[in-house]
């Protein structure tokens, strides 16, 4: 019986060493003649290697034209190729399949110029008809693919041009702040392989997760290898890939990702904790002290790349509502209407209390809609009015609210002040920022209640239904620039959450706003843009239609075998240099 | 009389959990909502009986808590002041058993996430855990009985209806039928609103197991000759379920209720989660449990798992008090088994 | 007898004493007490008994039921449930029993000492065939492979006259009540033990079969030469078979019976008896047995009754006999309206049952008693005597508390039992006691007709005597009309006005009291039950 | 014959019942708020009218009854309907995760019974023994703590000792290294653990209980009036007897077991239909939702079905009864 256990023991041991294990990934092809060659300036490396990622969700589609999901965008990106691509950590936009382009002097054509001698990852070679091919496809309507909104300029969507087999012309209908910006992540399809079902009507069903590897190819730095559903999708290197390091060598390093779909976040750190994944991409910030105490023992290192594009906020409903349906939400309304009674709710939400106790301190305060880890675009002129009861208290009072004997706040017809907070119940933080909020209204005499609901739910009541008081949530995450946010501010826009019904603006300040954003769409030159996006932000944080609240920082990790190493705090966090990235050791890439 | 003991020395125990989460307002040192920001994740309070010169106090006392710089919540004990706990001090919201002054805190079990106090949270978190989770257990098995005995009793279409049914509501999903219960809700209901709510909900979803348990037991009782006797001089139907056929049950039916009341309590966490449990601030042990199920809550702040520990130690008590009465009964009704 | 003389005595095993020393005395038996804790006290079942066996003879021990019988039984063999203690001694060949440990005990069992439980039927497992449950014996105690242990079967079974391969593979539920006799002799005997404890072996038969398994102990052992120890309350029994009879001492007194049967004259409870008018007619009743349950099996269909045609005079005691199956107990069930008929009308007092709604049925439902044949299981084990038999009075009426307690008493009293354990659970009561409670209760709603299922069986002599008292007298107190059902000629001739016997569902001869005259009737149709022998599957009857 | 018969009866049976919950499941699924594009219209990079052409190109805009029939249509042509997260038909994102699913509750069920056997058995043999007492103390323990804590420990364990993965079902390159089965095996053993460690309580008191009475019974004490061993009266006599509620039971856990395994998965990252079907719930990707139901509902009516089957072969008295 003992031996038994100490031979199945032994055994265990025996099938858990795969270090010994060597890859079949293909060697890189050697660089030929007249290949135009991407040169990386990161640090040389060492091939070889897998890299294990855990996902908290499986991806859904390998198809880059329909994927809307955050993991399958993070596969999908390492597999495919973009023209011109922002560098994660400079925020700037760098060549990619583009070597150089060229904006016209009226702001309205956009010239590409590709990079010669370029084949996807099964060989075949890249050329203008792939990029005429792959816009096409996007800005196709029967597709339904989400970029489509993206490459929409001024109600037209931009045309994409072959001038010759290396150069593509882009014509906007008006001039277009950073351009260039739109074509990150818009992935260059490959013809060869996609054409027929395009032409068959039947693009969303093709390139699934079911898709054989033989029959998908990108321009990324790898190509799918294997997918077990539920358990693992394993990439390998494409062996045609256009970039190589300084000493010539072509990229990627490594021989393989492995992206292991863990179900949730207590998993994937799990995982990495016991050495089972390499790099863990962007955790909650209360898991971080216990993470840090292991960092010693275990041999990974945690960053803290500061504050996200991620910002938190509440906000009320403004919408316009049929009074006989929403009795209630009506009566609330005039309140939630008052300027005061928001600069009232602002003053006295304790920010400092959410950064620390939702954020376990690694957030920081914010007053507006552009976070500290913007660097190019936050106006860091906005005033940070310190949290303080008594001035909200005189706020309310000079907008005629009045307390009654036991301190609760009543209002103009001397009704108690009460009403709810919803907020995604999924999302512990956010929960916690309403209950932390709740609380300090209370101070002010209000009765308020966290209501968390399901995500859909609360999605259906913003949305939809428009049946609720106020709301709890973030937005951001996905590009820097002022652009990927218009839709929230513009006042007909698809995410104006607070009023959804808006055809034209409610307010002055609306209209106010609109015309800033409509001017800085349209001024190509940054600093003139900035000051106008500048404006735009102080209008947002004295009218208040959000009440933000904190960004969370970004924090990762990898384990101490992984170099060159560069997260970034805009997605994907830490593979977005995949290419770049290699293991100090031979094997698999995991803490021992 | 050994056994009467027993049962004795578990219903006192039973009685003691009770009372102390009826009168959580005078066992409790602070109020369930009260947040004290400043002692977020603080260990569980260390009562001292010796202080800094080595002499013994009989009165236990407290040394207040300091942050300490550095990463996550970590607090060390300021050895330069101590307080002692008073008993059955007045407060402005009435008496309580444990106190301290307001330098120092009382943090029995810990705190939480917003560093209320976990003690007080427990005490009148389960006031409204057990009774919704009691109501909830006693409703489904209500339904149960009612069903089961009728399908396994009078047999034929009926019981083919009931059972099919019955596995209807194993198969649903049913979480889809909440969320759209939690729609056609105001958004905000009072926790004895949601109480009720909640034990109606639960006891409607959980019917369907016990129902088919006691359909087993039912079929066989009802052909015990005794029933058959009974239906010879003249009794209706609903007598023989009633004086004969359901008292055969009971075994089953404690049997179900102690491991159901558990179950329900944790069945909450899943109701918060989709809006239809206990809502912040108001303590609940499901919504305790609910922040105590991510992994570092329970790998760093041990205490977190307060609740949990209540709800096995109250089952527990739950079962021994039912095996016990179970066994005691058994006498009476020799021969019989049950599940 | 090539198969039993093949195993020889145990020379195969460990014996524990040598076999062959001619020890005459087999078992001694001395100062034997039995006792039973119970919750408030402990029970002594036997007191101080000695007695011996010796080798090859037949000893009986009679004894009214609750004499402590079954405890001797037990006790010798070490099968006593917890909780009873033993004192004594019990020597086995020198050896004694009640010090052995459990191993040395199993070793005994079966190969030296076998004993044959009183009800086979239970003592047989339902879910293992017959021939298997003989084998398993002999291969507990002996060297033989399990196909060796079966073809032993085989051959006991052959000597128990199942000889047939059907028989071995056959499950106890296909059995008749005298096969499983023969199954569990059968058992008893494989192993060729030195002693055999032989519990009630025919309780529960009728005089047929009870001769045959009489005829078959008494073949079976002269042709093996074991000791038998003979248990028994019926005499005839034990007189037939035994050499020395022992009479045991009733160490449980149950009360003085001719004292409980005074009614007193005060009350009335019933009609004065009117031996005129007839109370209750069947006509062309039919009943037939459509099988139940998940797996239903076409032309499954089995025909228990065809055509009933009987009538029953007010006042009179009719006893309806017949042979196991010949659908007796159906058609007291049809009567008593436990069971529905396909066809046919059951005319009470003019009223048509059958077809009545259920509503108007249970009105009539009370002036028709059933009485079954296992009082215990009748009785609902959660009730007090009051309440058991008070429940027809608050079904009818909902008398009040202290109006059932009366009541109770009452009938306690009328039925022989002492109202001053009124308050005690029914499961307290003995199966005696559990009988009159049954009769009681039959008799709180004042019913025109009562029925007696077989309820006279399972007592023994004396108490069936005085049960029999009873009936005469409630008959002739009280009216009431009654219908005795059994398949003891003998015992309803004492009492019967009218004897009605059936056969495979049809009413094949009627006597009226006038022509049994005790005598020359009564043979023909004894041996008209006798001749009714039945093929082996025949199913239970009360199916 | 008969038993054709009776499977022709059941199928008939299963066949209305199904039905029922597929309408059942789909109308209640409308209920809930939100759509699967909800998420969409958070995300201000897309557009209201890209959600909305999406909602008519999947058909989401057509009324319930034709949804409905759309989806029958599409369950007869084998595809189960069309997942919209993953753009594919149903069918090929079911089978490979039902078999892992089947996996894990099938071990899982194998090691309940296997521990809730000996002990049921061993309990009932020996009542009050100490055995028995730790069993019912055990069983007592784990029937009142919560599984997702069972689990979570479990977890934890693994996470500090590292002698078993933390999670999912084979380890990379496992094909390659030649202990593909013995890599399973290790990734199943906390899982399956789990999920027993839930299951075997309730199965462990209703074995006692059954074999208590089987033992208790007359002829079992016969049978050791027969001088046959305490080994093979409890294992060849007793046993037996025992044998027909636990059939039952055994149906009833076999379909409480995949359902009860769902949490298990999520939790533990178990690649099966549960991770599947919470997702999809909160997706409100219903015609997963659908299929996983109708499968789940089978897999009851099948187990029912299995067990009375059983019930018919093992036990003689209810095959005469048929």
């Amino acid at each position: 019986m003992r031996k038994l256990a100490i031979f199945s023991l032994l055994a265990f041991r025996a099938i858990s060493g795969i270090d010994s294990y060597a890859s079949s990934a293909p060697a890189p092809e050697r660089i030929q003649r007249g290949e135009e060659l991407q040169v990386s300036s990161a640090e040389v490396g060492r091939y070889g290697g897998t890299l294990v990622v855990g996902q908290r969700a499986e991806p859904k589609t390998l198809n880059p034209v329909t994927a809307t999901d955050g993991p399958s965008r993070e596969v999908i990106g390492r597999m495919m190729a973009d023209l011109v691509h922002i560098n994660r950590v400079t925020q700037q936009t760098e060549p990619a399949l583009a070597s150089s382009w060229k904006l016209s002097t009226d702001g309205r054509s956009f010239t590409v110029k590709l990079r010669q001698g370029v084949r996807f990852s099964d060989g075949y070679p890249f050329s203008a008809d792939d990029v005429v091919f792959s816009f096409r496809v996007y800005l196709d309507e029967k597709v339904h693919s989400p970029n489509r909104d993206l490459l929409t300029i001024g109600g037209k969507p931009i045309s994409a041009v072959k001038i010759d087999d290396h150069t593509v012309r882009f014509d906007m209908s008006q001039p277009y702040a950073a351009a260039e910006r739109i074509f990150d992540s818009v992935a260059i399809l490959p013809q060869h392989l996609l054409l027929k079902s395009y032409e068959q009507g039947s693009f969303a069903q093709a390139l699934t997760l079911n898709t054989a590897p033989d029959t998908i190819a990108g321009l990324g730095p790898f190509r799918l290898k294997q997918y077990l559903p539920g358990q693992r999708l394993v990439l390998e290197r494409n062996p045609f890939y256009w970039k190589a390091d300084r000493d010539g060598h072509r990229l990627p390093y490594l021989d393989e990702i492995a992206f292991l779909f863990v179900g949730n976040e207590d998993a994937q750190i799990l995982r990495f904790q016991s050495g089972e994944t390499s790099v863990i991409s962007r955790f909650s910030p209360d898991n971080y002290p216990a993470m840090a105490r292991e960092q010693q023992n275990r041999g990974y290192d945690l960053v803290d790349l500061g504050p996200s594009l991620e910002y938190n906020f509440l906000f009320f409903n403004l919408n316009e509502l049929p009074p006989d349906k929403f009795q209630q939400i009506s009566r609330e309304q005039p309140w939630f209407r008052d300027l005061r009674f928001r600069q009232a709710i602002s003053l006295a939400i304790d920010r400092r209390s959410i950064v620390k106790l939702a954020f376990g301190g690694r957030g920081v305060p914010i007053w507006g809609n552009v976070t500290p880890g913007n660097k190019l675009w936050i106006n860091r002129e906005l005033p940070h009015p310190e949290r303080s009861i008594p001035q909200a208290k005189d706020l309310l009072r000079s907008a005629g609210f009045s307390w009654d004997e036991k301190g609760k706040l009543l209002d103009l017809e001397r009704k108690p002040v009460e009403f709810t907070i919803i907020t995604s119940s999924s999302n512990a933080q956010r929960v916690k920022m309403a209950t932390l909020i709740a609380d300090d209204l209370a101070q002010l005499g209000m009765s308020v209640h966290v209501v968390p609901l399901e995500f859909r739910a609360v999605m259906d009541r913003v949305f939809q239904s428009n049946d609720y008081d106020a709301c709890v949530l973030g937005l951001g995450g996905g590009d820097a620039d002022p652009n990927g946010d218009m839709n929230v501010w513009m006042s007909n826009g698809s995410t104006h959450l607070w009023n959804m019904h808006e055809t034209k603006p409610a307010t002055p300040w609306e209209a106010e706003l609109d015309a800033l954003l409509n001017r800085q769409l349209v001024t190509l030159e940054y600093k003139k843009r900035k000051r106008i996006y500048d404006e735009a932000q102080a209008l947002i944080a004295n009218n208040l239609p959000f009440i933000f609240l904190a960004s969370p920082n970004v924090l990762v990790g990898a384990t101490k075998q992984v170099a060159n190493f560069r997260p970034a705090p805009l997605e994907p966090y830490v593979l977005w240099n995949a290419d770049e990235l290699y293991l100090r050791q031979q094997g698999v890439a995991t803490a021992k | 009389m050994l056994m009467h003991r027993k049962i004795f020395a578990i219903a006192m125990a039973f009685a003691a959990v009770h009372c102390g989460i009826l009168f959580a307002g005078f066992f409790a040192p602070y109020m369930p909502s009260a947040q004290h920001r400043e002692h977020a994740y603080a260990r569980p309070t260390k009562l001292h009986f010796v202080d800094a010169q080595g002499q013994v106090h009989i009165r236990p006392f407290v040394y207040p808590s300091v942050p300490v710089e550095g990463e996550g919540f970590q607090y060390r004990e300021d050895p330069s002041s101590g307080y002692p706990i008073r008993f059955l001090s007045r407060k402005s919201d009435g008496i309580h058993l444990l106190a301290v002054d307001s330098q120092a805190d009382l943090f029995l079990f810990g705190t939480d996430g917003y560093g209320r106090d976990i003690f007080s949270r427990l005490l009148f978190g389960g006031r409204i855990s057990l009774l919704a989770a009691m109501v909830a257990t006693l409703l489904s098995l209500l339904i149960g009985v009612a069903a089961g005995g009728i399908a396994g009793h009078f047999g034929g279409a009926v019981d083919a209806v009931i059972m099919r049914s019955s596995e209807l509501v194993l198969a649903l999903p049913w979480i889809y039928l909440l969320l759209a219960i939690r729609g056609s809700l105001p958004l905000h209901v009072e926790p004895t609103r949601t109480l009720i709510l909640l034990s109606a909900v639960i006891g409607a979803m959980g019917w369907a197991r016990p129902a088919r348990l006691i359909r087993g037991v039912v079929l066989s009782a009802r052909e015990r000759p005794f029933v058959s006797a009974a239906r010879g001089f003249g009794a209706s139907e609903w007598y023989l379920l009633r004086r004969h056929v359901l008292p055969q049950t009971l075994g089953v039916i404690t049997a179900q209720a102690v491991t159901l009341i558990p179950q329900f309590v944790a069945a909450e966490a899943t109701l918060s989660f989709l809006g239809l449990g206990i809502g912040e601030p108001v303590p609940s042990w499901g919504n305790m449990l609910s922040a105590f199920q991510q992994f570092q809550t329970v790998s760093s702040y041990w205490w977190m798992a307060a609740p949990l520990v209540a709800l096995v130690a109250v089952s527990l008590t739950y079962f021994v008090l039912a095996d016990a009465l179970h066994q005691a009964g058994a006498r009476i009704n020799s021969g019989q088994s049950y599940a | 007898m090539p198969g039993i003389s093949a195993l020889a005595a145990p020379t195969d095993g460990v014996s524990l004493l040598p076999v062959s020393s001619p020890i005459r005395t087999l078992l001694e038996v001395r100062d034997l007490t039995v006792s039973y804790a119970t919750r408030d006290s402990t029970r002594v079942a036997v007191e101080a008994l000695s007695f011996e066996v010796r080798t090859g003879e037949v000893l009986g021990l009679e004894g009214r039921s609750g004499s402590g019988k079954t405890s001797i039984a037990l006790a010798v063999l070490g099968l006593l449930p917890r909780g009873a203690a033993v004192r004594g001694e019990a020597l086995f060949r020198g050896n004694d029993l009640l010090k052995l440990k459990e191993t040395q005990l199993s070793e005994i069992r079966g190969r030296e000492v076998s004993i044959i439980y009183q009800e086979p039927a239970l003592a047989l497992n339902p879910v293992m065939r017959v021939g298997d449950q003989i084998a398993e014996v002999l291969r507990a105690h002996s060297a033989l492979n399990s196909e060796e242990c079966r073809q032993q079967a085989r051959l006991m079974l052959n000597q128990v006259q199942l000889g047939t391969e059907r028989y071995y593979q056959a499950y106890p539920h296909e059995l008749s009540g005298g096969e499983t006799h023969r199954i569990v002799l059968a058992q008893a005997l494989i192993c060729r033990p030195a002693l055999v404890i032989a519990d009630e072996p025919t309780a529960g038969l009728d005089a047929r079969l009870k001769n045959e398994v009489l005829d078959l102990i008494d073949r079976l052992r002269r042709e093996t030469g074991a000791a038998f120890l003979l248990i028994s309350h019926d005499h005839t029994v034990t007189g037939r078979l035994a050499d020395r009879t022992l009479n045991l001492p009733s160490t449980n007194d149950r009360g003085n019976l001719s004292s409980g049967m005074c009614i007193s004259s005060g009350t009335k409870l019933g009609l004065a008896p009117d031996s005129r008018t007839t109370l209750i007619s069947v006509r062309n009743l039919s009943k037939c047995y459509k099988p139940r349950g998940l797996f239903r099996k076409k032309n499954a269909e089995k025909q228990a009754l065809h055509s009933i045609d009987l009538s029953i005079t007010r006042g009179s005691l009719t006893a309806l006999v017949g042979p196991s199956g010949s659908g007796k107990s159906t058609l007291a069930r049809c009567i008593a309206l436990l069971e529905e008929a396909d066809a046919g009308e059951i005319l009470f007092e003019g009223t048509n049952l059958l077809g009545l709604p259920s509503q108007q049925l249970r009105a009539f439902r009370s002036r028709l008693q059933y009485v079954s044949q296992d009082p215990a299981a009748a009785l609902n084990p959660r009730l007090s005597a009051t309440e058991a038999i008070s429940e027809p009075l608050v079904v009818r009426n909902g008398a009040s508390r202290k109006d059932r307690r009366r009541a109770a008493e009452l009938l306690m009293q009328q039925t022989g039992l002492d109202p001053s354990t009124a308050e005690r659970s029914c499961h307290e009561f003995s199966g005696g006691q559990k009988q009159r409670l049954v009769i009681a209760r039959a008799l709180a709603l004042e019913p025109s007709l009562l029925i007696f299922d077989e309820s006279l069986s399972g007592l023994d002599s004396q108490t069936r005597d005085e049960m029999l008292d009873l009936l005469v007298n409630l008959r002739h107190r009280l009216g009431i009309t009654q219908l005795l059902i059994s398949h003891d000629l003998e015992l309803v001739s004492k009492v019967a006005d009218r004897i009605l016997v059936m056969q495979d569902g049809r009413i094949v001869e009627q006597h009226n009291r006038a022509e049994i005259g005790y005598t020359s009737n009564i043979g023909r149709a004894e041996h008209l039950l006798h001749a009714q022998s039945k093929h082996a599957f025949a199913p239970a009857e009360a199916e | 014959m008969r038993i054709l018969d009776y499977l022709k009866r059941r199928f008939l049976h299963a066949v209305l019942l199904l039905a029922a919950i597929s309408v059942l499941t789909f109308g209640i699924a409308q209920l809930a708020p939100g759509t699967f594009l909800d998420e969409m219209r958070l995300n201000p990079q897309i557009s209201a009218q890209t959600v909305d052409s999406l909602r008519v190109q999947y058909g989401l805009d057509q009324p319930l009854p034709v949804r409905y029939l759309r989806w029958i249509a599409s369950a007869f042509a084998g595809e189960f309907g069309y997942s919209l997260a993953y753009n594919m038909p149903v069918s090929a994102l079911l089978w490979t995760r039902m078999r892992n699913t089947f996996l894990l509750g099938t071990t899982a069920m194998l090691i309940a019974w296997s521990l809730a056997l000996p002990l049921g058995i061993w309990g009932a043999f020996r009542p009050k023994g100490w055995i028995d007492r730790g069993n019912s103390a055990i069983s007592t323990l784990l029937l009142s703590s919560p599984e997702l804590a069972l689990g979570m420990l479990f977890m934890l364990a693994a996470a500090r000792f590292g002698v078993l993965p933390t999670g999912g079902m084979t380890s990379l390159y496992s094909e390659q290294t030649g202990f593909a089965v013995a890599d399973v095996i290790r990734h199943l053993a906390i899982p399956a653990t789990v999920l027993a460690l839930v299951a075997a309580p309730m199965l462990l008191r209703h074995v006692r209980a059954a074999m208590l009475e089987a033992w208790n019974s007359p002829f079992v004490k016969a049978a050791k009036g027969h001088g046959i061993g305490n080994r093979r009266l409890l294992l060849h006599h007793a046993l037996p007897a025992a044998a027909n509620p636990l059939i039952s039971l055994f149906g009833l856990s076999l379909a409480g077991l995949v359902s009860g395994s769902f949490l298990i998965e999520v939790i533990m990252g178990w690649p099966g239909l549960g991770p599947l079907f919470i997702n999809a719930i909160f997706a409100r990707d219903l015609h997963v939702v659908m299929a996983v139901v109708m499968l789940f509902s089978v897999l009851l009516v099948i187990a029912n079905l299995i067990s009375d089957v059983l019930l018919y072969a093992v036990d003689p008295r209810v095959r005469a009864e048929c």
